[in-house]
């Protein structure tokens, strides 16, 4: 008869194939590579990172809105949203604002730097959901690096949707994010507004809040146009209060409009806690929310 | 009771599932001790000191003694959480070659341990944290593979005037253990849910418990039932926290809450963490340590560029509340609090759950 | 000096070996002795440096340097003039120890009058004397290493993050959060005055390790609720003057221990 | 013959603390030789004034990082003698072995990190890392055994916080204290390797007539309390410890001076060794001789070697304390302390020589009146006059200027000063 306590090993061994709930996935970090740094402003580089072994970059996909975990040993590991197209396996662009420990460190490494990346993460924007209706897009700031993934996917399948409106602001025009990028988007009938808040020499663009912008984009609008008009909004905390206020008031879908929140996070995965609001794990049920959700999120917003 | 305990099957684990009883004479158990340590490590509660009213002050701690088995005992000052959830933990280590590197990955756990004589409080609380580290999309491997190396042999209590255990349904344990034992004065009444656990029992002498011993442990039971002093009330909790969201009280036990942290980390269910990576000295290597955290630290929900989510004590004081009270209930219908009573014992403000809930609930505390 | 890391990098990036300097003023050198208090990573902390001026533990020393450790507490003229002469020359200006950053027990001689203090210890002897002043009274500090002394795991960490560029922080959460993970009994069941539970952590609970009270020599946590722990002090049947008696301890807690003594003496009037 | 020469030394390097050393030889006569001490004074005697005395120990360890521990238990001692506390054997040893390890960590520090790269023509011993890694390693490791048995025993290697009055708030586990048995073991190998090392080192050659204060061991080489001795014979209790020191204020300095029988005394590793020799641990005498050294030295330089010599005793003594603390029982209960109206002095041989706390106390345990007299401080006016002495020497040996400052410096460091901690 035997009376000891058995020991009980957890981990799965070595199979490729990685479920969500094989504990194992927990840590597992793809090994990949910057192969390419590109210096939007200077604070902020959209890195192209490569997971390395083939056969998992097949594996690798994601949706419009998803993050990933980016991780350099001994320096920090951080939450980006992915702005890239999902058309593209194993292969994403982060657009990264130097901040802190792990965004300073970023904006030293070269091309070829091993980094990790886990993921990806979070829920997206329903795309499919979208065919056939008006997009409206609006951006603040270091917003516009999540709706990157959308404008490409609209831009792949421009057939599908009606109006496309990107409404874009920021500080000042040397904060613009892929400027090189705006004539592109338009070529592919997409509207885009910009807005700064202070001007300068070289810009002979609007110049104030993002909710004038906003307003004389809708203000050209049929009555029509808003209840079959998806809505985009991301950017600072301040900028969804406003934004989404003037939407709603024109009566655009509660269920129709996503915001993009942004919390502390740790873990990605709901276990650290400390990206929850009220008590909602923004990482799981977010980062991508209907409005409607995030009306009934205590301390949202 | 008898039916619950019947209908009940253990969740986890492997081998027997229904529930097996017998009867153990007090004289037994230090044999089934020293079997059960032949078999494996046992951390037991153990008295520590004494505190200044010559309160003797338990912990839990390997032990290979049965005589330092407090087994008659209290409430530790802190719960066994290092043996699943420890305060600092490495979730990976780093070895730095050249400009590359390699991750490495250890759960942190060599060998089952035996758990001597855990509260119903505290395995409701393992089973609480289940929910969440254990089930779900995104297992915990750090706290599953300690999870499932624990081998619980649960004892029964009494309650002290600041358990609330009852109101938060955990004054029972249904499943979640080994072996649970029942005091009926010179027996233990023993359910027995492993098959582990029944072949160490076969090492001992038990018989079948009769009618009377059936009697005699409802008796047990409905005594215990009669002590309980704190009370927490439940009914619509969930929307009233809701409703009562800006209400001032939140604000004066703010002004009282030190921001120390100390209620989450006597906490049995509290789980939140922060992780931070650093280089050793000699750039060889990097670690990434998991440390346990408190909602009630200024900066847990700070971000990069300083915006902090929850500058002020008294709104993180409130979230720590929605998260166990709210929540959790929410997402499984049972609070993420076992009423264990030791944050309210530990804090020095004196702010406990039972009068923070009442106060919400415009109760006066 | 070991040029073990000159021309190095981690993870391909360059590392910042910068060009050290240390320094004292009033003190009791015992921070700049924890500097090389560990024996078993001395030599690798010391490649991620290039000391260049350490009088305490090398001969020679010059002006060039980019950061300066500076230990102790200013009182009198020529240390003020020197302070302002390193703050001119460093890059980077870090307090080291609680002198540096608070004071230290040197204020504690502040409670009486100057010429009183210097008469008892002198006698009619011209000794120069002013109050015991942290640098940053004078200075721009850019860091603070906490701590009487400090710890040097956290100087080793502060160097490493130097080289690496990466910030450098200390807790903001106070010491209970560190006692509390290191499985302690809490003081106050001790019947044991502590202020653990407003003193910036970091020291990873140095005393309640060995069951005594902290003495807050890391200076108020930030968000630090002081009122209310003198109220549970006093509830917990300590005399105002232990508490005040720890407020002041390390100047750290000085707004705090004026504050104490100011309500003190309207109570008492 | 040498005619001028002018050293001017701001801010001697390598000791603990500021001191300046000027020299000036003119027309072939030393006009000027001068130790001055220029370290601000934090007052401690004042501070402490009105305190209760639960914070003195912890305060006025404060006065010096070195030896914290030594400054403590002085302290300690101080308040136990005033409140007529008697401690357990079981503290007695405890805190004997925490002075032994002070001795040691504080000794190594001076051999290796202070005094030995002026026998090496370097800097400092950073160069030695690399040079020498094998005789740095070894240093390391004598000064981390130190270290940690006193991180074990006093709660941290410095400031330590478990010392207090009546005894330890806390006590070591067995296990914890049972794998420096070996450390010990080993670093009496290691002792004896430094001692091949600075055996290969050449002592100047000076030596100066010199009264010697130190503890009077009884019945082992003396560290904590006890009646005071000179070599010039005079012998005192303990608490007429301002008869042997005798301290007045100098303009040339910010720390006190001190005398006895003659117009300067010495103190530290070189008097306890010439008034205690044959209380010293066979092997540490052993030590001692083969380096000629023996009662009464008066060469200065020879501090170093005695500090050596301590090390080997402290280290072979700390064995002999460990197994008893291994073999008896590691509990105790802390007592009541109820301070009473009265005065105390606590006598401790800290590193560089013999340390007084004094304090009286009102009947509710607050400071009346506080002294503190420090080692450093009764040595420097031996200091000045050996620097005369030296440069006078110096002179009509025709040194070099170079060779007459590293001299002037080595004399400096050869008594370890902490100069700070003079100051107070
Ligand atoms: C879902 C999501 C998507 C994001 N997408 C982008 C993006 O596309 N581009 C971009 O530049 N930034 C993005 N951020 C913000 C980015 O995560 C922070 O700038 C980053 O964490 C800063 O890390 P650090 O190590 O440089 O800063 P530190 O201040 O050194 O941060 C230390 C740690 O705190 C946590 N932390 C601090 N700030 C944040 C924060 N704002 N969000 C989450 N965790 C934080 C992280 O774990 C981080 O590693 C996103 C954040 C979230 C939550
Ligand atoms: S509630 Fe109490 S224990 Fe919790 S953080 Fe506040 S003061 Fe500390
Ligand atoms: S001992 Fe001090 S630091 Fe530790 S929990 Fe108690 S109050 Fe906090
Ligand atoms: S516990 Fe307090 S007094 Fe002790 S080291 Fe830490 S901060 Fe300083």
């Amino acid at each position: 008869m035997e009376t000891g306590v058995k020991f009980t090993d957890i981990s799965l061994g070595r199979s490729k194939e990685r479920r969500r709930d094989d504990p194992n996935t927990f840590e597992y970090t793809y090994k990949a590579e910057i192969t390419n740094i590109h210096r939007l402003t200077p604070k902020e580089s959209l890195y192209r990172i490569q997971i390395l072994d083939p056969e998992e970059r097949i594996r690798f996909t994601f949706s419009p809105g998803q993050f990933v975990m980016l991780e350099l040993p001994g320096i920090g590991e951080a939450p980006f949203s992915i702005s890239s197209p999902p058309s593209r396996h194993g292969d994403v662009e982060l657009c990264i604002r130097s901040v802190g420990n792990l965004t300073n460190f970023l904006s030293k490494v070269g091309r070829g730097a091993r980094v990790g990346i886990r993921g990806p993460f979070g829920t997206s924007f329903p795309t499919w959901e979208m065919h056939g209706q008006n997009v409206l897009l609006v951006a603040g700031g270091l917003g516009l690096a999540p709706l990157r993934t959308p404008i490409a996917y609209v831009q792949e399948n421009r057939s599908r949707f009606g109006d496309a409106d990107i409404v874009y602001g920021t500080k000042d025009p040397s904060q613009l994010l892929f400027t090189y990028q705006y004539d592109m988007w338009r070529a592919d009938d997409i509207n885009l507004r910009l807005i700064v808040e202070k001007g300068g020499p070289s810009w002979d663009g609007p110049v104030g809040m993002i909710t004038t912008a906003l307003d004389e984009i809708l203000a050209a609008k049929p009555p029509s146009y808003f209840q079959k008009t998806f809505a985009i909004v991301c950017g600072p905390p301040v900028m969804f209060k406003f934004v989404c206020t003037m939407l709603n008031e024109r009566e655009v879908p509660m269920q129709k409009m996503f915001v993009s929140l942004e919390r502390r996070m740790h873990c990605g995965m709901g276990k650290c806690c400390r990206c929850n609001v009220g008590s909602t794990y923004t990482c799981l049920k977010g980062p991508v929310f209907d409005y409607w959700t995030v009306m009934n999120l205590k301390e949202a917003i | 009771m008898k039916k619950r305990a019947r209908r009940h099957r253990r969740e986890e684990g492997h081998g027997r599932t229904d529930m097996i009883f017998r009867t153990l004479g007090k004289a037994e158990l230090p044999k089934l001790f020293g079997v059960m340590a032949a078999g494996g490590k046992i951390v037991a509660p153990v008295e520590a000191g004494r505190d200044r009213e010559n309160r003797p002050v338990y912990v839990f701690r390997e032990t290979a003694r049965f005589e330092e088995a407090a087994l008659s005992y209290t409430t530790t000052k802190l719960p066994a959480k290092r043996y699943f959830l420890p305060y600092r933990e490495d979730l990976a280590t780093f070895r730095i070659e050249g400009d590359d590197w390699q991750k490495l990955v250890d759960y942190n756990v060599d060998r089952p341990r035996i758990f001597f004589g855990l509260h119903p409080c505290d395995i409701n609380a393992l089973n609480r944290l289940d929910k969440v580290l254990l089930n779900g999309v995104y297992p915990m491997p750090y706290y599953v593979a300690k999870r499932k190396n624990m081998f619980i042999v649960g004892i029964d209590c009494l309650p002290q005037p600041y358990c609330f255990c009852r109101s938060m349904g955990a004054d029972t344990a249904l499943h979640g253990f080994d072996m649970f034992l029942t005091d009926l004065g010179d027996d233990y009444f023993v359910e027995i849910l492993s098959d582990t656990a029944y072949n160490f029992l076969r090492c001992v002498r038990t018989s079948e418990p009769g009618e009377d011993d059936h009697a005699r442990y409802m008796k047990a039971v409905s005594r215990k039932n009669d002590k309980f002093i704190a009370h927490v009330d439940t009914t619509d909790l969930t929307k009233i926290l809701d409703m009562e969201f800006q209400s001032e009280v939140w604000k004066q036990w703010g002004d009282r809450c030190l921001a120390c942290g100390t209620c989450a980390n006597v906490c049995p269910t509290c789980y939140c963490y922060g992780v931070e990576e650093t280089v050793s000295v000699d750039l060889g290597s990097a670690r990434k340590t998991k440390t346990l955290y408190s909602c009630n630290l200024l900066d847990f929900a700070e971000v990069a560029g300083g915006h902090n989510f929850r500058p002020e004590r008294h709104v993180r004081l409130k979230y720590r509340y929605y998260h166990k009270h709210r929540g959790f209930v929410e997402a499984y219908e049972e609070p993420l609090c076992v009423g264990c009573g030791r944050c309210g014992e530990s804090c020095l403000a004196g702010i406990t759950v039972p009068e923070v809930i009442a106060s919400v609930r415009g109760e006066g505390a | 000096m070991t040029d073990r890391n000159a021309g190095g990098t981690f993870l391909g990036v360059p590392l910042y070996r910068p060009r050290t300097a240390f320094f004292e003023l009033a003190s009791c050198e015992g921070c700049q002795l924890q500097v090389l208090n560990n024996e078993a990573t001395l030599a690798p902390f010391l490649g991620l440096l290039e000391i260049v001026n350490f009088r305490e533990a090398m001969t020679g020393g010059t002006d060039d340097y980019e950061i300066a450790f500076v230990e102790g507490s200013v009182s009198r003229k020529d240390e003020e003039d020197l302070l302002k002469e390193i703050r001119g020359n460093a890059r980077v200006l870090v307090a080291l120890g609680s002198c540096a950053c608070f004071g230290g027990v040197n204020r504690l001689k502040d409670r009486f009058d100057p010429d009183w203090t210097r008469k008892t210890v002198y006698g009619e002897a011209p000794v120069e004397s002013g109050r015991a002043r942290p640098l940053e009274d004078l200075v721009a500090v850019d860091l603070k290493i906490y701590g009487c002394p400090v710890k040097k795991e956290e100087v080793e960490k502060v160097v490493t993050n130097i080289a690496l560029g990466k910030a450098v922080v200390s807790p903001k959460y106070p010491v209970c959060m560190e006692c509390k993970a290191n499985e302690n009994i809490c003081l106050f069941d001790l019947g044991e005055p502590c202020l653990g539970p407003v003193t910036r952590a970091g020291c990873d609970s140095w005393c309640p390790n060995s069951r005594a009270g902290c003495w807050g020599c890391r200076g108020p946590a930030e968000d630090a609720n002081v009122e209310q722990l003198e109220k549970i002090m006093q509830e917990h049947g300590f005399a105002q003057e232990t508490i005040l008696d720890r407020l002041e301890c390390f100047g750290g807690f000085a707004r705090f221990a004026e504050a104490f003594r100011r309500r003190r003496r309207e109570g008492a009037e | 013959m040498k005619v001028d020469c002018r050293i001017d030394i701001r801010n001697l390097t390598r000791v603990e603390g500021h001191g300046n050393i000027l020299i000036r030889i003119h027309d072939g006569r030393v006009q000027e030789a001068r130790w001055e001490v220029v370290e601000t004074p934090r007052f401690f005697e004042a501070m402490l004034v009105g305190k209760r005395w639960e914070n003195v120990p912890w305060i006025c360890g404060r006065i010096c990082g070195i030896c914290s521990v030594g400054h403590t238990l002085a302290s300690i001692r101080a308040i136990e003698h005033a409140f007529g506390i008697v401690p357990s054997g079981l503290t007695e040893k405890l805190r004997l072995l925490l002075k032994h390890m002070e001795t040691l960590q504080s000794h190594i520090l001076h051999l290796y990190f202070l005094s030995a790269p002026d026998y090496l023509a370097a800097g400092s011993v950073f160069p030695l890392i690399e040079s020498s890694p094998d005789v740095v390693a070894r240093a390391m490791r004598i000064k981390q055994l130190a270290n940690d048995l006193v991180d074990s025993v006093g709660g941290r290697r410095m400031h330590p916080t478990r010392t207090v009055v009546g005894g330890f708030t806390m006590l070591p586990e067995k296990e914890e204290l049972v794998p420096f048995r070996d450390r010990l073991k080993k670093a009496v190998d290691d002792l004896l390797m430094t001692a091949v090392l600075f055996g290969s080192f050449a002592v100047p050659e000076f030596s100066r007539e010199t009264e010697y204060v130190s503890l009077k061991g009884v019945a082992d080489y003396p560290f904590i309390g006890g009646d005071l001795v000179s070599t010039d014979g005079v012998l005192r209790g303990e608490d007429e410890y301002r008869e042997m020191t005798n301290e007045y204020i100098v303009p040339q300095s910010t720390a006190k001076w001190a005398r006895l029988s003659r117009a300067s005394f010495a103190v530290g590793a070189l008097a306890r060794l010439n008034n205690n020799f044959d209380l010293l641990h066979p092997l540490a005498k052993e030590v001692a001789l083969n380096f000629r050294l023996r009662p009464v030295q008066h060469n200065p330089f020879m501090n170093v070697t005695a500090q050596l010599v301590e090390c080997v005793h402290v280290v072979m003594r700390s064995m002999d304390l460990l197994e008893e603390l291994l073999d008896g029982e590691l509990r105790e209960a802390r007592p009541k302390v109820s301070p009473k109206a009265g005065a105390g002095v606590g006598a401790v041989e800290v590193p560089r020589g013999i340390l007084y706390h004094y304090y009286e106390f009102d009947d509710t345990g607050h400071v009346r009146k506080c002294d503190c007299v420090i080692p450093t401080g009764q040595n420097h006016a031996n200091i000045q006059h050996d620097l005369e002495e030296l440069a006078a020497d110096c002179l009509r040996k025709g040194m070099d200027d170079g060779r007459i400052e590293l001299l002037a410096q080595m004399l400096v460091r050869a008594y370890d000063p902490c100069i700070s901690c003079s100051v107070h």
